[in-house]
This record gives C-alpha cells, sequence and structure tokens, in this order.
C-alpha cells in the first residue's frame, strides 16, 4: 500500500503524473464551472430576501472555501517536507502558495461586493471577512518568507515552518473574530440545520465548489512541474523533461 | 425573471457581474502565471544543464 | 584497521549551497589519539564539514557517526562530548573573558571560577580574565576561546583555523595544546591552512574544488 | 558531572539578564517607544478624556505590541552575529532549552517593563484605576504570548537583509487573537462589566502558546543556523 506514497517523493514520478493529470483536472473544471455557472446566474431562483444580489455566492463560498483548505493543504505538504525531508513537498508547498492567495484575494473582493447591497458598506468587518483577510496576511508572510533566504533549500524549510504555525492559528484566528464581532448572518450553506438553500440553487453552488477544487488541481499540475524542476539538480531525467 | 433581461440581474448587476468578471481574471491569471513559471524554470534548467555540460568537459 | 566504533567518520558526505555542489562525496575518520588535518584552498567547504561534522548542518546525503552511532539521533550527547571554535572567537564584547567562559562552558560542565581562569592562564590570558571581550585584540579573543576549549575537557576538538590571528608563540601554544589534548587520547579536527610540525598521528584530508 | 537541562535554563537565563543590564539604554527604547506611539493618539484625536477613554484599550494595547515587537529583533540576532548562538546550540542541551531561556529573560526585560509603565500610560489615556487590575494582568499575558510567538518570527528571520520588516509581517497576524482578548478584557473592565471571559480566553491562549512555541522556535533557530 505503501509504494504509491514513496513513488510520490520521487521528482520524475510527481513531474509525470502532474504532467499527465493536469488536462483532465483543467477539462473537469471548465465542465463543472461552466454548469454551476449556468445553473447559478440562470436557473436558480433569485433569493427570497437579497433577490439576485445572493448569485455572488457562486464565486464567494467557493474561493472563501477553496482559501483555507489550500492552506491546509500547504502546511501538510511543508510539514511532511520538513519531518520526512521530502523536497517533493516543499514543491508542493511553494505551487499552492499563489493559489490559495488569489483565491483569497478573490473571496475578500467577492464577500465585500456582496456586503454592499447587504450592509450598504463595501466593509463593515464582519468576522468571516475578516478572517479571510488575516489568512491572507499569513499567505503573504509565508510567500514573503519563502523568497527572503539566498538559499532555496533554507527558504523553502522556513516558510514550511511558517505554514505549519499558521495552519494551527487559523481556527484560533477565525473564533477570536468571531468571538469579538458576530454580527455577520450564519452562511447561507453551511449551518447547523443544513442548507436553506432549495436544491436548484445548492447543485450550481456544489458544482462551483468542485469546479475550483478541480481547477486548483490543474493550476498545481502545472505549477508543481516548475517548482520541482527548479529543486531538482541537474540530474538525467531533467533533460528529457525540458524537451517536452 | 423579474424586470429587466438576465443581465439586469433584479438590480443587482452592479454587483454580480463585477465578481463574475474578477472571479474570470483570478482564474485566467492562475493559469497564465503558473504557464509562465514552468516555462521559466525549463529555461533556468536548461541553462544549469549547460553550464553543467561545459564544466564537464 | 581500527573499525571506527571508538572515534568518528564521515561517510560520503554531500552538500550543496544553492547550486554550488560544495561538498562532493567527503569521507574521514578518526580515532582516539589522532588529529584530522583538513586543508585546501579557500571556499571548498572545510567550514562547512566541520559545521557538517558537528551536527549544526544537516548533510544531504552521508552519516556522520561517534563512536558507532549517527550523530543524528544522538545529537544532544553527541554535541556534549565536543569542544567547537570557529574562524570568528564567538565571545559576547559586553561580558569579560572570565564570564563568557563561565556562561559558555558553564553550559557543559560545572567548573569553579579558578578552574575557568586556570585555563585562561594556560593560553597566556590571565591578565585580561576581567575585561569586557570587546576590548581584547584579536589575538587574545583567539586565546580566550582557546582557553573555552581547554576548559570544557571535551574529548573531541573541532577547531576552524586556530592559528589565525595568532604570533609564534600563540602557534607554538596551539601546538602543545593539541598534542597534549590528543596524548590524553583525545580526537582534533583541525582546519589550517599551514604545515602542522605535530608529534603525535596526523591524518590528512586535502578538500579541492 | 554534566550540567542539567534545568540548570543550564537558569544560567542562560542569568546571562541573558546580565547582557541586557550592561546596555540599559537597550531596555529603555521600548518604554520610551510606547509612550511616544501613545502619546501620538491624543494629539491626532483630542483630549478630551472621555473620548480618549473609549479608544484607551485599543491605543494602549496597539502601542505595547508594536514596542514589544521592536525589541523581539534582538532576541537572537547579537548572539546570531557574534557566533555565540553557535556555541550555544552545541552545549549539548536541546534548542528548546536555550530559546525558552533566551526567551523568558526576554520577557522579563521588554514585556514585564511594559507592563509596569502602562499605568502611566492608562491614566494618561484616561482609564480608570478600578481597571488597572485588569489592564495589568491582561498585558502581563499578552506581553508573554507575544514574546513567544515573536520567539519563532525571530527564529526564522535571523540573518536576513530586511528581517525585522518581515518579522512584524510574520508576527503580527498571528497576534490578532491575542489583542482581540487582551484590549476586549481591558475594555470590559473599563466598562465596569465582568472582563473575566476574555481574560479565560486570553490566559488559555498565552498557555497554549507557552507550550507550543519553544518546539516551532528550536525549529525555526534549526533551519536558519543550517
Amino acid at each position: 500500500m505503501w509504494t504509491w506514497f514513496y513513488k510520490l517523493a520521487s521528482p520524475p514520478y510527481v513531474y509525470r503524473v502532474a504532467a499527465a493529470l493536469m488536462p483532465w483536472f483543467l477539462g473537469l473544471a471548465a465542465v463543472t464551472i461552466g454548469y454551476g455557472l449556468i445553473g447559478g446566474l440562470v436557473f436558480a431562483p433569485p433569493d427570497y430576501q437579497q433577490g439576485d444580489a445572493f448569485r455572488i455566492i457562486y464565486v464567494h463560498v467557493p474561493s472563501a472555501i477553496l482559501s483555507v483548505t489550500v492552506y491546509t493543504i500547504m502546511a501538510v505538504a511543508s510539514a511532511i517536507a520538513l519531518i520526512w525531508r521530502i523536497k517533493v513537498g516543499h514543491a508542493v508547498a511553494a505551487a499552492s502558495a499563489p493559489i490559495g492567495a488569489s483565491l483569497t484575494l478573490l473571496a475578500l473582493v467577492t464577500g465585500s461586493m456582496w456586503g454592499k447591497p447587504m450592509w450598504g458598506t463595501y466593509w463593515a468587518w464582519d468576522p468571516r471577512l475578516t478572517s479571510e483577510l488575516i489568512l491572507l496576511f499569513l499567505y503573504v508572510g509565508v510567500m514573503s518568507l519563502r523568497s527572503a533566504f539566498e538559499d532555496p533549500a533554507r527558504g523553502d524549510r522556513a516558510a514550511a515552518l511558517l505554514a505549519v504555525v499558521g495552519v494551527v492559528n487559523v481556527p484560533i484566528v477565525h473564533f477570536s473574530v468571531v468571538w469579538w464581532n458576530s454580527l455577520h448572518q450564519g452562511s447561507t450553506l453551511v449551518t447547523l440545520e443544513g442548507p436553506k438553500m432549495q436544491s436548484s440553487m445548492l447543485w450550481p453552488l456544489l458544482s462551483m465548489l468542485l469546479g475550483f477544487t478541480l481547477f486548483y488541481g490543474a493550476v498545481l499540475c502545472i505549477r508543481v512541474q516548475g517548482e520541482v524542476l527548479q529543486r531538482e539538480r541537474q540530474s538525467a531525467w531533467v533533460r528529457e523533461a525540458i524537451k517536452s | 425573471m423579474s424586470g429587466g433581461g438576465f443581465w439586469y440581474m433584479g438590480g443587482y448587476a452592479r454587483y454580480v457581474w463585477p465578481c463574475i468578471g474578477f472571479a474570470g481574471v483570478v482564474l485566467v491569471w492562475n493559469l497564465w502565471s503558473a504557464r509562465r513559471s514552468l516555462a521559466a524554470a525549463k529555461i533556468r534548467a536548461s541553462r544549469a544543464l549547460a553550464m553543467a555540460a561545459s564544466e564537464a568537459r | 584497521m581500527k573499525i571506527a566504533t571508538e572515534g568518528l567518520a564521515v561517510d560520503s558526505v554531500h552538500v550543496w549551497r544553492g547550486d554550488r555542489h560544495v561538498l562532493q562525496g567527503v569521507s574521514a575518520e578518526v580515532h582516539r589519539g589522532e588529529l584530522l588535518h583538513v586543508s585546501g584552498p579557500n571556499g571548498t567547504g572545510k567550514t562547512t564539514l566541520l559545521r557538517v561534522v558537528s551536527g549544526l548542518l544537516h548533510p544531504e546525503q552521508g552519516i556522520v557517526t561517534w563512536l558507532g552511532q549517527s550523530i543524528v539521533s544522538h545529537r544532544t550527547d553527541y554535541q556534549a562530548a565536543l569542544a567547537y571554535a570557529a574562524h570568528e572567537p564567538a565571545l559576547k564584547g559586553d561580558l569579560t573573558a572570565l564570564e563568557n567562559l563561565h556562561f559558555s562552558v558553564g553550559m557543559k560542565r560545572r567548573s569553579t571560577l579558578q578552574e575557568l581562569r586556570d585555563a585562561l592562564e594556560r593560553t597566556g590570558v590571565a591578565a585580561c580574565a576581567d575585561l569586557p571581550a570587546r576590548v581584547l585584540s584579536a589575538g587574545q579573543r583567539r586565546r580566550v576561546s582557546l582557553a573555552r576549549v581547554i576548559a570544557m575537557r571535551a574529548s573531541l576538538w573541532l577547531l576552524d583555523e586556530p592559528y589565525a590571528n595568532l604570533d609564534a608563540a600563540g602557534s607554538q601554544l596551539v601546538s602543545e595544546l593539541l598534542q597534549a589534548h590528543v596524548a590524553t587520547g583525545g580526537l582534533a579536527l583541525v582546519v589550517a591552512h599551514r604545515e602542522l610540525a605535530l608529534a603525535c598521528t596526523v591524518r590528512r584530508l586535502e578538500l579541492n574544488s | 558531572m554534566t550540567v542539567s537541562a534545568w540548570e543550564a535554563f537558569w544560567l542562560l537565563v542569568q546571562r541573558e539578564l546580565r547582557l541586557s543590564f550592561r546596555r540599559p539604554e537597550q531596555l529603555l527604547q521600548p518604554l520610551v517607544f510606547f509612550l511616544i506611539v501613545t502619546t501620538l493618539f491624543p494629539l491626532g484625536l483630542s483630549l478630551q478624556l472621555s473620548l480618549l477613554r473609549d479608544i484607551a484599550p485599543g491605543v494602549l494595547w496597539v502601542a505595547a505590541l508594536l514596542s514589544a515587537l521592536l525589541s523581539l529583533d534582538f532576541l537572537f540576532k547579537s548572539d546570531a552575529d557574534d557566533g555565540t548562538l553557535e556555541q550555544l546550540a552545541l552545549s549539548g542541551h536541546g534548542l528548546t532549552v536555550i530559546v525558552a531561556a533566551k526567551t523568558l529573560a526576554h520577557w522579563l526585560v521588554t514585556g514585564l517593563a511594559l507592563v509596569l509603565v502602562s499605568p502611566i500610560v492608562g491614566t494618561a489615556l484616561g482609564i480608570p484605576v478600578g481597571a488597572f487590575a485588569t489592564m495589568l494582568g491582561s498585558l502581563a499575558l499578552g506581553t508573554l504570548t507575544l514574546s513567544w510567538l515573536g520567539a519563532v518570527g525571530a527564529g526564522l528571520t535571523i540573518g536576513l537583509r530586511r528581517g525585522n520588516v518581515l518579522l512584524s509581517l510574520i508576527v503580527l497576524p498571528l497576534a490578532m487573537p491575542l489583542l482581540i482578548f487582551g484590549a476586549g478584557a481591558t475594555d470590559r473592565a473599563i466598562s465596569g462589566t465582568n472582563p473575566a471571559g476574555a481574560l479565560y480566553l486570553l490566559a488559555a491562549l498565552c498557555v497554549f502558546t507557552c507550550t507550543l512555541a519553544p518546539f516551532a522556535a528550536a525549529a525555526a533557530l534549526r533551519i536558519t543556523l543550517e
């Protein structure tokens, strides 16, 4: 059972797998996002409270969920790389950081655009958006630390440790922000009594979430190839890899 | 759909379409910058290989 | 051939600094009562090798063993048994020479102030015992760091350019200390450019780019 | 007769305290910075104590955080520059003991000093004496937590050219929860409501950080010492 895990540790194998999987990820992502957008913008009925403004959740919720998930993936990859000294872990972490940061920014922008009709201002220090903002700071911290070192290997390890320390703090930050200001209306999707939305509203949202996840997979596959090449000494397999 | 066509978004067009647009920009940027960083990595790797080859001779 | 169970062994160590392959499969051994003289032009990784052997730097490939056991798994025990004198004498400018010794040797073994004064006496800087380290000359600071090595009573000495900034008398002192240490069954790994005229078994390791 | 970890810990704390008192002006700088920053707010806003009292907890806490952050830079930098940090790392005790001793000594010299000065600043900002107990208690817990978070940040940014900017960028997001609970506790104490809830959360955060941060800071040092 463990063989695939060990194979995942070898850079040439990861490079080939990433190159092979990328088209599948991208294709499926296009399909699911396409369906989600059409379902969400055209067929889903307007919300009884917010009217058509609620359609922003079809981009806000997936990017918000992804922003935290990608940070967690980055932290897990960093922990694996630190503990077992697997260089591919650093490559995955370095590749995930910009994607996660851009999705966090997307969540922030769409969240404040969604807030305007509801609260009358673009920024009302809503706990969910404030946590997203702090998450963006954590991403920027990890990325700038990685690039601050001349020796890339040390930059990787320093950023990896910061990612692990950061992921421990994400729930703490979120709890403290919510404790500080419980103004935000309960999230329509993840609530105790299950989604308040009708199925015609819900399915497009789940499809968008799946689409964004697959899209993350696709971009990760591209970036990981670059990061693996960068970290790979002048070993034989790199020569073939560059030709393709 | 109430008042105005699909594009009117029930009066919230000013908020919905910029969000969709910005989401598109973020997705496209991700793909573009990923491809660019992969291409740059390949060039750097080939240059390093060439240097290593010249040192070996 | 004495197997390396009672000494230090470096086995095909590889280290990269960014793209530079600094240490390319370096291997060496030194047993009780022996000294390993590491020499080679500047920038060939002499200091890097010393940092790998001391356990500060983790090599990408290869292992270092002390008394037959890898230093990674027994890091703290191993580091308790060694004394490391870096190229720059590591002294706090605001503390006196005696205080510097008290706070660094004191981390490894309980030692009385008199023992520390004797060590400073042995390296000829007893007069500076109560002067802040920042007012000492480079030679005096080197002698204080040598006093620290003696006071630690470690079995393994790792010295990076111990002869630097020393006059003839100082160099003579270093050679005497090394010979005395090795004669009592100690081990030493010395990085130095000059030839060591020592009356003990000296192994050579030449690092080239 | 090797030295036990506990002895090495206290020896190192003594060393740090002695070093700090050899250069007292370095101790004063964060305190003066604390006073200056808090003076800015009345000048920028208004001198009515009633208005100042509303924002006093936030101002006091932000100024305390920034002053403590300012002094974190010296935690490992001077030892790293003159090579003594390597000697400590090779002392035969785990890096965790080294980091724990240095961070505790750093807090005693900077964080506690901020706490002792805070009544002056509190009065200047119109905080009633009745709230001083909570203010001092929350600041003590807050600065200790920040010293530990800062130890991780400082460990990661030794030897970097513009390390202190990066240090703030790394540590401040992690310090936001303690600012929320700390300022929240002080604010409730001023308004007369019971600050126990916020204080307990701050204490929990402090205990959590004090137990995990030493290992993270030791790992950070091991990375930058390589």
